[in-house]
């Protein structure tokens, strides 16, 4: 039970199409509570990030998270540039050289990735953002791996947590990034970057489910 | 949604293709990545002046590049940050030698690119000093949140500051005065209207007929506080209040006062604003030795008023008066 | 109705005021009769340049007066032509005994008024030549109407004639200049959206959001046709077209292209148009040797944007080259 | 059957009233063809009237309409401006010293205000101005009165011709004032000029009915 290179592409795939499917909806969840933006900055990003999968196909999958971030960074803009596009540079840096992921080295690379993220955002959990998501989901890896579950089983722990992240953030009132400009009328909505970061995830457990 | 625009996706290329056929004697603009840039750029032994955040808010950035103000602005997408690649290929541009000053508003997102760009452009041997303006007490600061937004004092900043260059100063001293405004400029905005982006193609949010909302970004955000529509004095009162409790502001205090429209408000409305903003400010002890009064920071369509107060020393005053030739604003030139 | 304003019968006095409060380094403003006249009129020996018409076209008039530009401006109430009263005291304020022009727009009232406001001058020995602008293609020009409305060329024979009389021409000369702008100009104009007269409360007329008026004037009437919303390129050519085919313009010709927003058109919409109108005309064969962008001419809050092409000669390079020192435009001081 | 100073205050006052009921029906009018302004112009200047009326009370009928047209001058603007100001003038100059007008005294006052508006707008019969709603209703009272009607029928049949002028407009295309403008678009619009021409004759007839 290993992630190929090919499954790592699939998924950025898998993702792409999730974020084009969201992005009004993504969008829709950012007028509310930001500047409307935020579908359209990830959907342009990963349109971009399609358009050089040809020339990193036959790349290791550190290089091709690499080449995504970097991708992501020169082309989303905004908080979701930068955030998105060191989780994926740090997820890089840990798996250079790689063919294939094991359960353990995707864990060490989301963790990376996570860690990039907060070095960069200085989001706490609470703070109603990407964070938000993705830090329980990791946990909820991590511990699955603990358990013993296999790779399909504990992608959906993941995943599943990543959703319960992104809806606990309805009722926050958020401390960073643009909603937090809005105070306590931020409680209420849910953000946008969490529940683009729970796509992410869903979308690892779609197509490695079964890895 | 009624805009004269194309497709939405090509509205900043074509607003930016339309700025180059317009100011070819004043700027250049430079695509992928996109950047607008002084047409004698870099001016050697003159530190470089370059700021950027979301399109949207013409003339800022772009308009306000030329001589006596920006080296170089970089666009993004409307209401999105730039990217570190645009922001180090412009500020390698402009780089004349004596480095470069990054005025950045205070968004995530704007922070985060502009300080990956900064360290890319140190890495290769250039001289960067960011200075963050974070001006809007509509929100209140806290360590512990993202802080203030940055509006107003910026267009304030970037004409004091590209004096300044033009003067020869050194970059620690530009940047010090960027400091200054950033120290000393309080604003703050109100909208009758939302804004539409155009990729979402329809208004941000929905503001009954007779509600405005107070306390307002720059980027088609809600405010603070959702109310009745008042009277443009109540209004003013509502803005200016909070903005000279800030600091505060004292009697006595020299200011540029700046009533800037959001992009839908007419100058005849704007002038019945600084009106009321001028007699607050004197009824204060205030001394208005300087104004401004248009749209220079815009949210696209958006209908409303922001009002920003600025101390001015005799330096900056100086500063103030120093020519200046951009499409945006000129004068003395 | 969604303005920054006090009572709608209070707009235009409490602008006014604004505009005093403002600028007192450029302008004075008399109230009742009410008119904007240059800090230091009347110049020993310079004709007076004049202007006026209704407000809701900041800042045509008012913010148009200074040096190098108007002498005075007299403001009507909102979208009415001024009276003769206010003309005569205007008139008055800037003879400084070469005569007064009156830049008058081709509109039954404004012409009535100022040719009683003449009349008057005249009898009081003041010289006193009129030219009226009319320049809107959209109106079919005939001798048995009211004949073409004057629209945006007028802020450019104010920029010209301004200088024109700065430099000591005689009245005869400045109004030649005035003259030819009226000759050599065109404008055509169009909407998005209403603008809603401040003691109306509500739209002049209803615009579906899918639909717009082409060929509106300045004053909130609807225009020659309304058709469904387009895209920017296509509007821009359908006002160009008949701009370019009125005179006609020819291969080779210099001209100035103004693009004009009527209110509540931000400038990033503005750059887009102006694109198109800058290859359209040079596709013509046209040289666009001088522009201008921005919301000069107005119409309130009316979203929507005028093109005027100006034929210019070497003489009108350099009349509009000249330093002007006004609120609402100023360069080379 | 005299028309004394007195009613011609009376008159003014009435049409005053008129206007300031009739401001929004106006401004109505004009939006659909012009600039939404004449209801507002018009009260505007009749309201300056009014204060006006103080101190010209015991003046000479001359001296009033002329006071009236000086304001009117003064204070409306715009088209309605001048040819108010000229019809008032006009007529002032044709009652100088007056203090009484007979039936014969009002029809070369009004054919003097008429001819003032003709000259200074230049409009002809058909252009879809006041001028459609003042002829007609001249020449029905200058017929009427050489008919033997007496003043409460002539003014009647002056005011109900000044209607049908008025309504008669609806179909045309303006040649003339700002509704020029709209070419074709203009038609099927009342002229709110002409209208406020009617509201002048028809306070004429009601305050001078039984003078
Ligand atoms: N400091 C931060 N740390 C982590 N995530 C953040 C931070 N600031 C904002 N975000 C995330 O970014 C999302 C907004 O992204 P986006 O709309 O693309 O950028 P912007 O706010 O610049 O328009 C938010 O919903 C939030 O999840
Ligand atoms: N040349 C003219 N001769 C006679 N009446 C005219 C003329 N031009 C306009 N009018 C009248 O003036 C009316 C409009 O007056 P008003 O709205 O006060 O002025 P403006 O058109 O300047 O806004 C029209 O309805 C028409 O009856
Ligand atoms: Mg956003
Ligand atoms: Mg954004
Ligand atoms: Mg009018
Ligand atoms: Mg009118």
């Amino acid at each position: 039970m290993v992630i190929t290179r090919d499954k790592v592409l699939e998924w950025i795939k898998r993702y792409a199409d999730l974020l084009a499917e969201n992005r009004d909806y993504l969008t829709q969840l950012d007028a509310a509570i930001g500047d409307a933006d935020h579908g359209a900055n990830m959907d342009r990003g990963f349109k971009a990030v399609l358009s050089k999968m040809p020339e990193i196909a036959d790349k290791d999958i550190g290089t091709i998270l690499k080449t995504v971030g970097m991708t992501l960074l020169a082309t989303v803009g905004g908080a979701g540039g930068p955030l998105y596009g060191t989780l994926f540079l740090q997820a890089g840096m840990k798996t250079t050289g790689k063919m294939e992921l094991t359960l353990e080295d995707w864990i060490n690379a989301l963790e990376a990735g996570i860690t990039g993220v907060k070095n960069r955002g200085k989001a706490e959990l609470g703070d109603k953002t990407m964070i938000d998501a993705l830090v329980p989901a990791w946990n909820a890896l991590k511990q699955a791996a603990e358990n013993g579950s296999n790779l399909g089983e504990a992608l959906d722990r993941c995943a599943r947590a990543a959703e319960e992240g992104m809806k606990a953030t309805i009722p926050l009132v958020a401390r960073k990034g643009r909603a937090s400009y809005l105070g306590e009328r931020s409680a209420g909505h849910q953000d946008p970057g969490a529940t683009s970061s729970y796509l992410m995830l869903r979308a690892a457990a779609e197509v490695w489910r079964d890895a | 949604m009624k805009k004269l625009i194309n497709k939405p996706e090509d509205v900043v290329r074509e607003e930016l293709e339309g700025m180059a056929l317009a100011h070819p004697d004043l700027i250049r603009v430079h695509f992928d990545p996109n950047y607008v840039v002084r047409v004698d750029a870099p001016v050697k032994g003159k530190v470089g002046v370059l700021s950027g955040g979301g399109s949207g808010h013409e003339p800022m950035h772009g308009g306000l590049v030329g001589i006596g103000m920006l080296d170089a602005a970089c666009p993004g997408a409307v209401f999105t940050s730039p990217t570190p690649d645009q922001m180090l290929e412009a500020t390698k541009a402009i780089n004349g030698g004596a480095g470069v000053l990054h005025i950045v508003k205070n968004y995530t997102g704007d922070i985060m690119n502009f300080e990956m760009a900064a360290d890319l452009a140190r890495a290769e041997g250039i001289e960067v000093e960011s200075v963050i303006i974070d001006d809007d007490v509509a929100v209140q600061d806290s360590l512990y949140t993202a802080g203030r937004r940055g509006v107003g004092s910026t267009v304030l900043a970037e004409k004091l500051c590209g004096a300044a260059a033009e003067q020869g100063r050194s970059l620690k001293e530009v940047a010090d005065v960027c400091r200054k405004v950033k120290d000393w400029g309080r604003s703050m905005g109100m909208a009758l209207t939302s804004c539409t982006v155009p990729h979402v193609g329809r208004p941000t949010f929905d503001l009954p007929e007779d509600e405005m909302e107070i306390g307002i970004g720059i980027h088609g955000e809600p405010g603070r506080t959702r109310m009745k529509l008042k009277p443009a004095d109540e209004i003013v009162e509502m803005l200016m209040e909070p903005i000279i409790k800030d600091i505060p502001y004292k009697p006595g205090d020299e200011v540029l006062l700046f009533v800037n429209g959001m992009g839908g408000t007419p100058l005849i409305e704007l002038y019945i604003v600084y009106r009321k903003a001028h007699q607050i400010a004197t009824q204060h002890g205030l001394k208005v030795v300087r104004n401004l009064i248009g749209s220079y920071i815009t949210s696209l369509e958006m209908a409303g008023t922001s009002i920003t107060l600025l101390k001015m020393d005799e330096d900056m005053i100086k500063l103030w008066d120093a020519p200046v030739k951009t499409p945006g604003l000129r004068w003395g030139m």
